[in-house]
């Protein structure tokens, strides 16, 4: 028998022993390949799955009700020939100077140091929005409407991510219920997390390999040894929110340098 | 059912209570939530951690391999399956969606009685009367039955199917549906077969190509394998020393793989095969190119004058020249012959000069010029329309008693014109087995409705294949979640009672066929020793696949003569002034994905629109005929008249309009019902002029304003994505 | 009938205004014990299941509850496990009677839940056992010396930040995201 | 030589001079200026009670109308925090507009109320008295009003407490670095601010209005009085709180205005985030305020028939005020305006020229006419600011600017964020234009019932006002003057 049943066979209440193994931070970064993404929405449906994102009715999506935590933004550029559109997959930038945070009043959008993630409390937030006005990249999806979710689809809800309720405000998360999973993991198991065990669900299903996710503290990672190229740029850069969302341009010649 | 305990039984008796929670009143929770543990628990269950079950995924043909997340006895999540060499770990949006189909609220619970057809009054009888119903008729049809199945149908269904019908001497199963119609699955494969030898659905491996030229191929969006596609194009554009390949796209329409492609023409529509000899002839005039490619393209050039060419199909000469010396001089450069030829008139000359240019670069299509090693596995063949026509004709001799339907649409996927319904009226029993009551079922008498791909047993052989074969196994993942059962188990069943067909199909239940059909497979890339560790291995990887063998030598390309001419349009210039475009739904493929509301609610990539179905028109178009986005306008084609909402996009010929298939359904539940119109009534009935298929690429149409309008459920703001970005 | 009642009742008050005090105290007793808010006696469990007798007879916590390492959930015994052992001792009592009449009929045991803790709450006893170095005590209290469970303390946001404040090393165990996502 | 009155001929008989020329020009002093025209305090105290006991027709129609707004604000606000906020014209792009500029819009109208009766008694303009309790009264509904109009806003509002820093279980406080909570803490001192300063001016006319009345009035204004004797050491206490009041409440004033500003300024929506829009939100309050003062004077002068307390004059200094601020809200409107337009920030050229040429067009020039075009071509003729249906037009006017210039701020600007795929339009829906309509409703129905219920005019300031007051001669002419009394 471990170590550790012996100790709980004794059966008496040990003293609530400081967690033997440090819990490690991590600088949770994505990566999206523009000059990959070919627009399929493979994220999206595989988003909504994941994370209980309802999905609204056609009156509602009239009224611009729809609800994504990532959508694919389509831009036309150019004339005639040179007609070209891009495809931006636009999602929470989990800022690290993130606008919504200061200005939510009961503390439901905070910072989390340790994942370096912008979180939002579900039960605590009370729906004022101002978090969602103060988002540039308007990431952060508010329930208009309590969710409906009709007959047996209730079965398929994801159990360890909380059902919104309506009047609540929800974002991407980089799936945090998948890193506290692995990192729950790792804790138990007292190893520190490998690159490539964690994987949101949109860059577990992107058929391209376009979204390439990890933690850039850590050099090995898919994503460190990617980013700095000259491709690299970020979505409003000169707002000063220092996104953990990278994006590399599309296009290029066909030649050229990757 | 034989008294050993298959394992379906298993789950079923086993897992009889999951823990629930009941939260009820208000009083102190504690009191009366409910903890009901298992009585009997599974082996591998443990609350609150996940188990992964491997399956395939059957949202359309390609049948790529599917890991299922389950918590508490509840599938949550489809993923990729890593191991499995189609699609490598990853999931198109359709896939994804496929577990909605699980859970959907309108699927049917046991089978159903309809009185009179069309009246929608269905009656609930069980399953004993309900098989025992079709024992009657079939027993009594005798060679008088036909089965009409489409392309999602697993291989497995289909063997029992063809088994059945072979034993009563009755002729094989129609395998058809619009998806692999307007894929121009049955068109490419007979064009390999007159080049190649071999009719097989081709496959392009783009991973290591330079140059790729795609003549209307969307295969980043819905052609054959959109994830394997995927995953190619990710390589394509991550080749080493940074390597990013040249696309062109050639459509007359911007799809996502226009966009995504580093050039894109608009070629005149039907014009597809017209540019390909241009660029035959040009290269072979030109000696242009690596040494060799000059010869060879002169032996198949056809003899057109390059100049007229270039101006049927609007495409300036000397674009043509360009293009022509960048694959010519590619060292690997790979033509696609795409979906939207099987609809043209000239639909096997275009495919045939397409792939005279991959003859010329020497890059021959995967899955094609390698026999595959015989794994005793039947395997679905597609059918012609041509095929479906002699079916109706049979139906309306009255030589057709019993007709079975599974996995298609025809009142829906088939045009007016090819009298369907109307023979539909001469066959005594028809027997639908959708598990959604869709525009079928309701003029068919009895419902057996099959269960869900995730709840029931199977193997498909995956198509196209990339080179290696492979068969993707299916496994219930769940205790089914309504009371349907599986159509081959209702086959077998029926089949005991027909004297004919007891010897034929031997087994007790499905299980019992596809362990002997799995013992019979050779060596896979997993260790397997015993029959039963073969068979648990089979369902464990998903599937069986060979291991990797060194590339088997191109097949050497029969000679084959290419004719370049424009497709034929029916309808007069005048009367009908625009081309019509018609290509499958991104999202809900050709109409079977309108009944998820994951896939109707999620915004179409180039036009951000859910829940609707649209006219694409060019803004000059819209501009003369004073149309805004939302306006509804009739549009009428020589064979038929729909109305739908217009949206206005800079990503279309003028002298186009496009309309993508999917939606107009009146049935096939709650979120498919009355929403758009179905694009398919607009087409004719008649044959390409070779190889029997629909001729649906060759229709032109007029726009009418009706005055009504609806508000457009698009996610984009339409002026800040076409003026805003420049902020001019 | 009811106005008679109501003068009675009005002059048993108007004699001495002293007893409408205890005219309102009825009335509030009697509401509260109604609406159950007062202090739970006891849970309604489906059957006596005795913690006592099984510890005294060598049984662990983790033999029933065998999920308590690898999963977040702890796990209820089912049936079968405990047909496993009362299939033979002490198959005579009624409680064990009433056991076998649920596994005869496959039919779970609806027990009532003693602990709570709100659904948007993601507890993790894997890790409070293994990382957390606690023990089923800490939190359950000494449920070994219990007849019938009764919860130690309301399983509350503060009660658990009293735990996770303490733990200096550690100052992540404050972020929202351990408890809620 | 100043006119003393004698302590035998008390002010309100004071004797005409005998030179004809002279008392017709005391004549005509007491007639334009209401301090000058004095009145015995009885007479004075029942030209306002007077009408302000008889409820007439008018009275309860008005009642029963804006009763039945405020019944559907309320009714409305049930149905949208039952039904979500989706029944609202809300999107994914403009999560705030209609309540919010009903926000700003009535603490804008608050601030006004308070600015006139405070500053205005700081600066010792004594033709303030009549006009200060419609003012304060206009400020405490107008205030309740913007306080519930956040809680309207919110998603869950049955959780609104969350934004109180109550001690609490979860170790939770609100957030301080959030805008709405200093909204919050603000909104709550501007209240019980201007609610107690309004409550002292009117406890010695209740008490008047105590002697004068009987029924179930007595026994409301007995208790509403706390026992007000009139005693100098009570006029002492009153006078010097009333002081601190005022001389505390104009930065109360101030501070809570740019603090509703930085609703907007603190966040990163482009026209929203700039440094001006503190002074600009303060002078826009007072602006719309001002104006607002105007139309509920005008009113009441017509429904309780003061024209004996609000002459001319109060609505000629009033003009003069509107006109003042209107310069001033200019000032800072176009400084606004102007550096965006100057250094053309991309995103700000598009809202610029949206404005300019765009959809939004026709509001902008609407609100640019209302506050600019009309009050400056209108307001600097006296003909114009004495004629009270001229004045109360410009003054609606005014206010109607001022409602657009907060809707294009809120409602418009909102819908152009960065990323112009998300750009959108909001169309209000019914909810809002019931509960704004409503709301409306209940701050005239407020004013109304308090008018009927509490003397509207201060008394005893214009009766001290009438006794302060004399007049100096000094060569042929008579002038208004008030001896150095304090």
């Amino acid at each position: 028998m471990s170590e550790l049943e012996t100790r709980l066979l004794d059966r008496g209440p040990s003293a609530a022993a400081a967690p033997k193994t440090e819990l490690p931070s991590h600088k949770w970064t994505m990566l999206i390949d523009l000059d990959k993404c070919t627009g399929c929405n493979a994220c999206v449906v595989a988003c909504h799955v994941e994370n209980n994102v309802p999905i609204r009715s056609e009156r509602e999506v009239i009224r611009g009700h729809g609800q994504h935590w990532i959508r694919i933004e389509r831009y036309w550029e150019g004339e005639g020939d040179a007609q070209r559109a891009t495809f931006l997959p636009m999602l929470c930038q989990q800022c690290s100077n993130a606008p919504c945070e200061p200005v939510c009043p009961v503390y439901a959008s905070v910072h989390s140091e340790r994942e370096n993630l912008n979180l939002q409390v579900y039960n605590r937030c009370v729906g004022t929005r101002f978090c969602g006005n103060n988002c540039p990249y308007r990431a952060r999806q508010f329930n208009w409407f309590a969710p409906q979710f009709e007959g047996p689809i209730t079965e398929m809800l994801n159990p360890d991510v909380t059902v919104r309720s309506g009047g609540v405000m929800e974002k991407c998360t980089f799936c945090v219920q998948r890193i506290r999973r692995v990192e729950e993991d790792a804790l138990v198991e007292g190893r520190p997390l490998r690159d490539g065990e964690m994987v949101p669900a949109c860059a577990q299903t992107c058929p391209t390999s376009a979204i390439v996710f990890g933690d850039r503290s850590d050099p090995q990672s898919q994503v460190a040894q990617r980013l700095g190229g000259q491709r690299e740029f970020q979505v409003l850069e000169h707002l000063g929110t220092a996104p953990n969302v990278y994006y590399l341009k599309a296009g290029g010649s066909d030649g050229g340098a990757g | 059912m034989t008294e050993k305990i298959s394992r379906r039984d298993f789950l079923r008796l086993g897992a009889a209570g999951a823990a629930t929670g009941v939260l009820a009143g208000c009083t102190s929770p504690r009191r009366w939530v409910v903890l009901e543990p298992f009585v009997r628990p599974p082996e591998q269950q443990v609350s609150g951690v996940a188990t992964w079950y491997a399956t395939t995924c059957r949202q359309c043909p390609a049948g790529c391999g599917v890991i299922v997340r389950l918590m508490n006895g509840r599938a949550v999540k489809l993923e990729g399956n890593p191991e499995h060499p189609l699609n490598r770990g990853k999931l198109c949006a359709r896939g994804q969606a496929g577990l909605q189909m699980l859970y959907h609220p309108d699927r049917l619970s046991g089978p159903l009685l309809q009185s009179t057809r069309g009246s929608r009054e269905f009656s609930a009888i069980d399953w004993n009367e309900g098989i025992n119903r079709l024992f009657q008729a079939l027993e009594k049809a005798g060679p008088a039955v036909a089965v009409f199945g489409g392309a999602t149908m697993s291989d497995h269904l289909f063997d029992l199917f063809s088994r059945l019908l072979a034993a009563v001497d009755a002729p094989a199963p129609v395998i058809y549906d619009l998806y692999t119609e307007l894929g121009g699955y049955r068109m490419l494969a007979q064009a390999m077969g007159q080049v190649y030898g071999r009719a097989a659905l081709p496959a392009y491996r783009l991973a290591e190509a330079d140059v790729v030229f795609s003549f209307g191929a969307e295969f980043l969006g819905t052609w054959t394998s959109a994830v394997r596609y995927g995953v190619e194009y990710g390589a394509f554009r991550s080749q080493p020393y940074g390597k990013r390949g040249l696309l062109v796209h050639f459509e007359p329409r911007q799809s996502s793989t226009a966009v995504t492609a580093d050039d894109y023409v608009a070629i005149a529509p039907g014009s597809e095969g017209l540019v390909a000899g241009a660029l035959l002839r040009i290269i072979a005039d030109g000696n242009l190119g690596l040494p060799g490619r000059a010869e060879s393209a002169r032996g198949l050039a056809p003899s057109l004058d390059v100049d007229q060419a270039a101006r049927e199909s609007g495409i300036p000469l000397e674009a043509l020249q360009r293009w022509a010396r960048r694959f010519a001089e590619a060292e690997r450069a790979v033509a696609i012959p795409g979906g939207a030829l099987a609809g043209s008139s000239n639909g096997m000359l275009a495919a045939r000069a397409i792939e005279a240019l991959n003859v010329v670069s020497g890059s021959a299509p995967a899955g094609v010029n390698t026999t595959p090693p015989d794994l005793g596995l039947a395997r679905k063949s597609l059918n012609t329309f041509a095929d479906v026509q002699s079916l109706i004709a049979r139906m309306r001799a009255g030589e057709v008693q019993v007709l079975l339907i599974h996995s298609t649409n025809p009142a829906y996927e088939l045009p007016a014109a090819a009298g369907f319904l109307e023979a539909l009226a001469q066959v005594p029993l028809v027997v639908s087995f959708g598990p959604i009551v869709d525009e079928t079922a309701v003029w068919s008498d009895l419902i057996l409705p099959d269960r869900s791909y995730l709840e029931s047993f199977g193997y498909e052989v995956v198509s196209p294949d990339f080179g290696s074969p492979v068969v993707s196994s299916q496994q219930p993942v769940v205790t089914p979640v309504f009371d349907a059962r599986a159509t081959g188990d209702v086959l077998l069943t029926v089949a005991r009672g027909i004297p004919a067909a007891a010897a034929a199909m031997p087994w007790g239940d499905e299980v019992d066929y596809l362990n002997q059909m799995v013992a019979g497979l050779p060596e896979a890339a997993y260790p397997a020793s015993t029959p039963e560790e073969k068979r648990a291995r089979f369902q464990q990887h998903g599937g069986w696949w060979p291991a990797p063998a060194a590339a088997a030598p191109a097949l050497r390309p029969q000679p084959f003569t290419v004719t370049a001419q424009r497709a034929a349009f029916d309808g007069n210039e005048t009367d009908y002034p625009y081309f019509l475009h018609v290509y499958p739904s991104v999202l809900l493929s050709d109409g079977r994905g309108a009944s998820l509301p994951l896939l109707q609610g999620v915004p179409d990539p180039m036009t951000t629109i859910a829940w609707q179905s649209w006219v694409e028109l060019h803004p000059a178009t819209a501009g003369r005929l004073e149309i805004r986005d939302g306006d509804l306008l009739r549009v009428t084609s020589p064979h038929g008249e729909i109305v739908a909402a217009a949206y206005v996009t800079p990503g279309i010929r003028p002298d186009t309009v496009a309309i993508p298939a999917g939606q107009g359904h009146q049935d096939l539940g709650r979120y498919a019902r009355d929403r758009g119109s179905n694009v398919v009534q607009l087409l004719g009935a008649a044959l390409t002029d070779e190889g029997g298929g629909l001729r649906w690429n060759g229709v032109r149409v007029a726009l009418a304003r009706t005055g009504k309008r609806i508000a457009t459920a698009s996610l984009e703001s339409k002026v800040g994505v076409t003026e805003g970005l420049g902020y001019e | 009938m009811f106005s008679s009642l109501w003068w009675r009742v009005g002059r048993f008050v108007r004699t001495s205004p002293a007893r409408l005090f205890l005219l309102a105290g009825v009335v509030v007793a009697g509401a509260l014990a109604l609406s159950g808010s007062a202090a739970p006696a006891g849970t309604t469990q489906p059957m006596a299941f005795n913690h006592q007798v099984m510890v005294q007879a060598g049984v662990q916590c983790l033999f029933c509850h065998n999920d308590a390492l690898r999963s977040p959930s702890p796990g209820m015994p089912s049936v079968g496990l405990c047909m496993g052992c009362h299939k033979t001792i002490a198959a005579e009592r009624p409680a064990i009677k009433q056991l076998a009449d649920y596994y005869a009929r496959g039919e779970p045991i609806p027990w009532a839940r003693v602990n709570y803790v709100p659904r948007f709450v993601y507890f993790s006893h894997k890790v409070h056992l293994t990382a957390g170095g606690l023990n089923c005590e800490n939190c359950h209290g000494d449920v070994g010396h219990m007849k019938e469970v009764e919860p130690v303390a309301r399983m509350s946001m503060g009660w658990c930040l009293d735990c996770h404040s303490k733990q200096t090393n550690a100052p992540q165990l404050r972020d929202c995201v351990i408890c809620h996502r | 030589m100043a006119e003393q009155a004698s302590p035998e001929s008390p002010v309100w008989n004071r004797p005409l001079p005998d030179d004809p020329e002279l008392a017709a020009q005391v004549r005509e002093i007491r007639e334009k200026h209401l301090l000058q025209d004095a009145r015995p305090p009885g007479e004075v105290a029942e030209k306002v009670l007077g009408p302000m006991a008889r409820l007439g027709r008018v009275f309860w129609l008005a009642f029963v109308v804006l009763g039945g707004l405020t019944a559907t604000w309320l009714v409305t606000w049930a149905y949208q925090a039952y039904q979500g906020m989706g029944v609202t014209g809300l999107n994914r792009t403009i999560m705030w507009a209609p309540y919010i500029v009903n926000f700003v819009y009535f603490i804008g109208i608050g601030h006004a109320g308070t600015f006139i009766s405070a500053a205005l008694r700081v600066l010792k303009f004594d033709w303030r008295a009549p006009i200060s309790r419609a003012a304060e009264s206009l400020t405490v509904f107008a205030l309740l009003v913007a306080f519930t109009m956040p809680l309207i806003h919110m998603g869950r509002v049955w959780k609104f407490y969350w934004m109180l820093p109550f001690p609490n279980q979860r170790q939770l406080w609100p957030n301080p670095r959030s805008p709405i909570f200093w909204d919050m803490t603000a909104i709550f001192t501007y209240l019980t601010c201007s609610m107690l300063f309004m409550y002292l001016g009117i406890l010695p006319d209740i008490a008047t209005a105590r002697e004068k009345s009987s029924g179930w009035r007595k026994r409301l204004y007995t208790v509403l009085a706390l026992g007000w004797r009139g005693t100098d050491r009570e006029w002492k206490h009153l006078d010097t709180t009333l002081n601190i009041f005022s001389y505390g409440i104009i930065p109360v004033m101030f501070s809570v205005h740019t603090v509703v500003s930085w609703d907007f300024a603190m966040t990163l929506q482009p026209g929203w985030n700039s440094t001006i829009f503190g002074p600009y939100f303060v002078v826009g309050a007072l602006y719309s305020g001002v104006g607002a003062v105007i139309i509920i004077m005008a009113i009441l002068r017509k429904a309780l028939h003061l024209e004996y307390f609000l002459r001319d004059e109060h609505f000629n200094a009033m003009g003069k005020f509107l006109l003042i601020l209107s310069f001033t809200w200019v000032y800072f409107y176009f400084n606004d305006y102007l550096l965006p337009w100057y250094h053309k920030e991309p995103i700000l050229t598009v809202i610029f020229r949206l404005f300019t040429s765009g959809w939004a067009a026709p509001l902008w020039f609407t609100m640019l006419i209302a506050n600019i075009l009309v009050p400056w071509a209108t307001l600097w003729s006296r003909k114009v600011r004495s004629s009270i249906p001229a004045l109360v037009g410009v003054a609606l006017l005014v206010q109607v600017g001022m409602y657009i210039e907060r809707y294009l701020i809120v409602a418009v600007m909102l819908g152009y964020p960065e990323l112009p795929f998300n750009w959108s339009v909001y169309i209000p829906r019914l909810p809002e234009i019931l509960i704004t309509l409503g709301v409306f409703a209940f701050v005239v129905l407020g004013i109304t019932v308090l008018s009927r219920l509490v003397p509207i005019i201060p008394i005893w300031e214009v009766v001290e006002g009438q006794l302060l007051q004399g007049t100096r001669r000094i060569g042929r002419a008579i002038f208004p003057a008030k001896p150095e009394a304090d």
